[in-house]
């Protein structure tokens, strides 16, 4: 169930370069947020809503928490909202993480840039099933990292630097093999980046999460759809996604 | 009390608030906000022959006061819409409108044909105007003579009404309505998008993927309204209002115009409630302006 | 260092930018806030044969992102302009363009015909696309054989660059463009506005006293730039570009859409100062986006 | 001269029905203001600036007060700017009141609902060179009075409402006779009450105050443009008034 509520910020901090984090306050949302769901926010009175993904979920303090990277008009007007200040949403929108893994299993997260957001509220939810948690962040260089210590409270944490300025220097499909045996990955980032990625693990079982421009946000306006694999169809981001099974979609 | 009811062909509308077509899908989603049972009617997003995948993604951009989409008429086809959609609207106690698309004259026929099948369609809004498809579409809507000949296909081909939805992108809006007007159309909505175009800076290229899509919101009600304000005065059919409708202030400025009934679009994505909240607004507004219904503001704006 | 010059036929131009017409009267105002050198030229207000007075008022509202106005070419006539103003601008080291317009070809020849008596004049705005006068000007702007007649009529009487002012209230831009090419146009100038209209509540009538006026501003960029982008395809001549510029990133993105130069109109109502700080703005915007100069931008965006 | 400033709001409050007093600090502009002009004053993104007078300056604060009404979504708006707050101002703009009465002078002030603020400031002018003050002002009714109190300050002063609700009954044209002798009046209001005056007053010395939907503001775009009595010319509101001689312009 989708709901539009109004949530009210509890703070918001710059975390890294043109970074923010910003948590919000919100009893429908926190009660019913998953793992790879996102919010639809109104800024100010731009036309459409900006999706955003839910990073982190307190449920007992009813708080959300929600990473942006400044990227244009709407998430620069965000940056400028104040503790205090209610923010307009709908969600949670689309479905999330199947996550269906055992305890005991170990599991891989891969995160480019503003992909790490969702997968630290699913590296979370894992680590309390009991699963281990292994995760390779990707960032464009030292000023744009965010949330190492916090993953690395979820398990092994690599993080790889497009130029070495922090970490390894490449890609993170360059460090897969650093990391041991898995029984499955999540990943969501830049397209290259999952592309490369899905074909290096292809055959593995796999997730990744997909954006695209957004109308509707919750599937009325076919403005999100992209083809599945096999061809004969199509799947909408905002409803059937933003999540699916790495054979599922053609990216 | 403010009578909001208005009887147009085909359509017994309890208020003249209906979700534009193709900002509403065919209602699923937004039925989980509120009871479609509230609204006017529904306008279905546009059905063709066979399923069609629509144009590459991006599809929709942000744009001042308005958006840019070039969707390309994705559909699952006009079978599957009469079998799969149609019932689950018709359990609401409103009106359904069906937009009907089609690249040549004989889809259009087919479509409108194959809406003879269920008894649950009020009636057919006819694109003639959908911007985003190469083939046919926008031919149709911007040349009077085709407009007529496809309005008059449908005409015979169906046993509903026809509101023919018109496209701005025209010189002479009123010489295409008195086109269809004469080829037999009950009624006219208007408008369909603007035909626009944003460039993405980074990548150099146009942002919609199909390159050019259509301009709506609140940009385009300038152009909705000039338009309406002129047709009015050159046809005798009703006409369905839309083009940046956000409250129900816009709602009586289009009745003023002249439109008998007004279609809800872009307003949607930003406020799923949009349709049910301007129904509960619009007494009030019609009464601060001294009508005691809806049909009594119509067209009340035309001064000669 | 970013080279912002542009070369147009009879232009030689420091930097792209200049103030469009009607929007910036003959520069006087505007010249109290900033020195108008810094400009790459002004576009005057339009000019007729004798004095106009105009419409009656209110001649402007406001809308989503833009706003109408129906001024109706008020202007002193072509000989005051002469006179008093063109003397007053060229104190300034800039380029004057005249912006043509008339009730009749005989006008629009008298009017270009009288610019040749000065030499502070580079070039003509053929303004064919007014739509706020009822005599003429619009017929000009939408029929291409009367555009290409009036265009091959001011260029002989005139011994200036003749830019034609297209008008976007058109089905086929690409086609007008393609008829005052053909008629020897050195330059297109566009989009003018697009006719539209906004209703009064309160007194239930047209806002504007002209009931229709012409919309600019923003809400009209997408419209402006899919034109410019379409006709920057089919014809040879260079394009000044206008239509919701409000900073550098739209000005490149015209640039990119294939205007050769641009025009910022409404803009200077918000902001006295826009075009001054856009030109202040534009090579670190350039830069940004890896350009070296404006020429290399013109036309990039386009792909086949 | 006429500039583009930061005008700091000091203070924002509501004194009548919908009718709100707001004190703006600025140098150049309380330097410069003579009773009759207007501020040209961008709300938020509104393409086009809003036109208000100028109610009163105080030259030795930088202070400048307006009066305005909430009349749509622009005076909306600005009825939410807060103190600390700035505002975008192009000032001070238009002719003022000639004001060019000698000493021991009469004068009368003739006002009309949101008409009344530029009177203020002027009365105030001529107070201080020893004119002799007479106001009349007309309200809607009880709920829209305001500045009864500034404008007894500085002479007689008479308040007639629409509906009797408070002062006299009728309009201001109806308490003319109550008067006294008055060497020349000063007049802003509605279009319908500066008719009856002007007829009413008709031979006797008087200005008026005109407003006008305004584009640039500055005089270049000819949006608020009124004939002249005679007929052969014009006159642009934003520049060549807001202040006309009663005789010099059709309304
Ligand atoms: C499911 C999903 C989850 C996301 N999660 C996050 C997140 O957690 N943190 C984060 O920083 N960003 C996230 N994004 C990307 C984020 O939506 C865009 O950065 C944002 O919309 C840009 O808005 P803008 O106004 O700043 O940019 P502008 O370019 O000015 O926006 C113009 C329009 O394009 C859309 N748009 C632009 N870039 C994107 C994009 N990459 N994806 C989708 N729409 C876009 C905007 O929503 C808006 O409609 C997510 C996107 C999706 C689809
Ligand atoms: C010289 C001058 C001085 C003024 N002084 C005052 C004052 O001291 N206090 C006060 O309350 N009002 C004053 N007004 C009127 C004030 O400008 C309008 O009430 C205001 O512009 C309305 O804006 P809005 O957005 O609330 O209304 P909207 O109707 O939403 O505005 C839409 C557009 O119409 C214009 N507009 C609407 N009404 C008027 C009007 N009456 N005059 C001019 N433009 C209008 C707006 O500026 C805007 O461009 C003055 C007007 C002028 C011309
Ligand atoms: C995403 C989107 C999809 C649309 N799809 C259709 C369509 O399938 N058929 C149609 O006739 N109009 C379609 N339209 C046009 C709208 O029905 C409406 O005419 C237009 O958007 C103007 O109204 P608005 O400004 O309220 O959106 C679409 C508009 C949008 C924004
Ligand atoms: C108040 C006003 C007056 C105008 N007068 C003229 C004119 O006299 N001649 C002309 O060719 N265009 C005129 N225009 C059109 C502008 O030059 C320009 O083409 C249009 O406004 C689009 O640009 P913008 O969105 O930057 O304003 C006028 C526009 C406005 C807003
Ligand atoms: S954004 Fe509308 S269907 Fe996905
Ligand atoms: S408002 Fe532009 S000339 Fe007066």
């Amino acid at each position: 169930m989708i709901k539009k509520e109004q949530m009210k910020i509890v703070s918001s901090r710059a975390i890294a370069k043109d970074t923010y984090e910003m948590v919000l306050e919100n009893h429908f949302i926190s009660e019913k947020a998953v793992p790879g769901q996102f919010l639809h926010i109104q800024i100010g009175t731009h036309t459409l809503r900006r999706p955003i993904s839910i990073a982190n979920c307190n449920k007992e303090r009813n708080e959300i928490t929600i990473l942006f990277k400044i990227n244009g008009v709407g998430t620069s007007e965000l940056a400028t909202y104040q503790a205090g200040e209610f923010l307009d949403v709908l969600g949670p929108l689309g479905n999330g993480f199947k996550a269906e893994d055992e305890p005991q299993s170990t599991i891989l997260l891969v995160g480019g840039g503003i992909g790490v957001p969702p997968l630290y509220y699913l590296g979370k939810t894992l680590k309390e099933k009991g699963i281990n948690i292994v995760s390779i962040l990707g960032f464009q260089q030292k000023e744009n990292v965010f949330y190492e210590q916090q993953f690395q409270g979820l398990g092994e944490t690599i993080i790889v630097t497009d130029n070495g300025s922090y970490g390894y220097k490449g890609y993170v499909t360059d460090v897969l093999d650093q990391v041991g045996l898995f029984d499955c990955y999540y990943s969501c980032g830049p397209i290259p980046m999952l592309k490369a990625l899905t074909t290096k693990l292809e055959g593995k079982r796999g997730f990744i999460s997909l954006e695209e421009r957004m109308g509707c946000g919750v599937g009325a306006c076919f403005a999100c759809v992209l083809p599945t694999k096999d061809g004969t169809g199509y799947r909408k981001i905002c409803k059937d996604g933003p999540v699916f099974h790495a054979e599922e979609v053609t990216i | 009390m403010t009578d909001l009811a208005i009887e147009l062909p085909g359509l017994s509308l309890k208020n003249p608030i209906m979700p534009a077509s193709g900002c509403f899908g065919f209602g699923r989603e937004y039925s989980e906000f509120y009871d479609l049972s509230k609204l006017g009617a529904v306008i279905m997003k546009a059905a063709t022959g066979s399923e069609r995948f629509g144009n590459p993604t991006p599809r929709v951009a942000e744009t001042a006061s308005g958006m840019l989409n070039a969707i390309g008429l994705q559909n699952p086809g006009v079978n599957k819409i009469i079998e799969s959609e149609v019932p689950f609207l018709s359990q609401f106690d409103t009106n359904i409108i069906a937009n009907i698309a089609g690249s040549t004259l004989e889809e259009y026929e087919e479509v409108a044909r194959a809406f003879n099948k269920t008894d649950k369609v009020h009636a057919l809004e006819l694109n003639i105007s959908c911007p985003n498809v190469k083939d046919g579409g926008i031919q149709f809507g911007t040349n009077p003579s085709m407009a007529a000949r496809v309005t008059e296909a449908v005409k015979k081909a169906s046993n509903l009404p026809v509101y023919v939805k018109l496209s701005p992108n025209v010189t002479d809006i009123m010489q295409m309505a008195k086109a269809v007007e004469a080829a037999g159309a009950d009624g006219l909505s208007m408008i369909n998008t603007i035909t626009g175009m944003q460039i993405h800076l980074p990548s150099r290229r146009p942002l919609i993927a199909n390159k050019t899509g259509g301009l709506s919101g609140p940009a385009i009600k300038p152009v909705a309204i000039r338009m309406i304000y002129e047709v009015r005065q050159q046809v005798n059919i009703p006409i369905i209002g839309m083009g940046g409708i956000q409250n129900a202030e816009d709602v009586l400025e289009f009745l003023l115009a002249g439109a008998s009934a007004v279609a809800v679009g872009t307003a949607n994505f930003q406020n799923p409630f949009i349709c049910s909240e301007i129904i509960d607004e619009l007494p009030s507004v019609l009464s601060n302006y001294d009508f005691n219904s809806v049909q009594e503001a119509v067209g009340k704006g035309i001064i000669s």
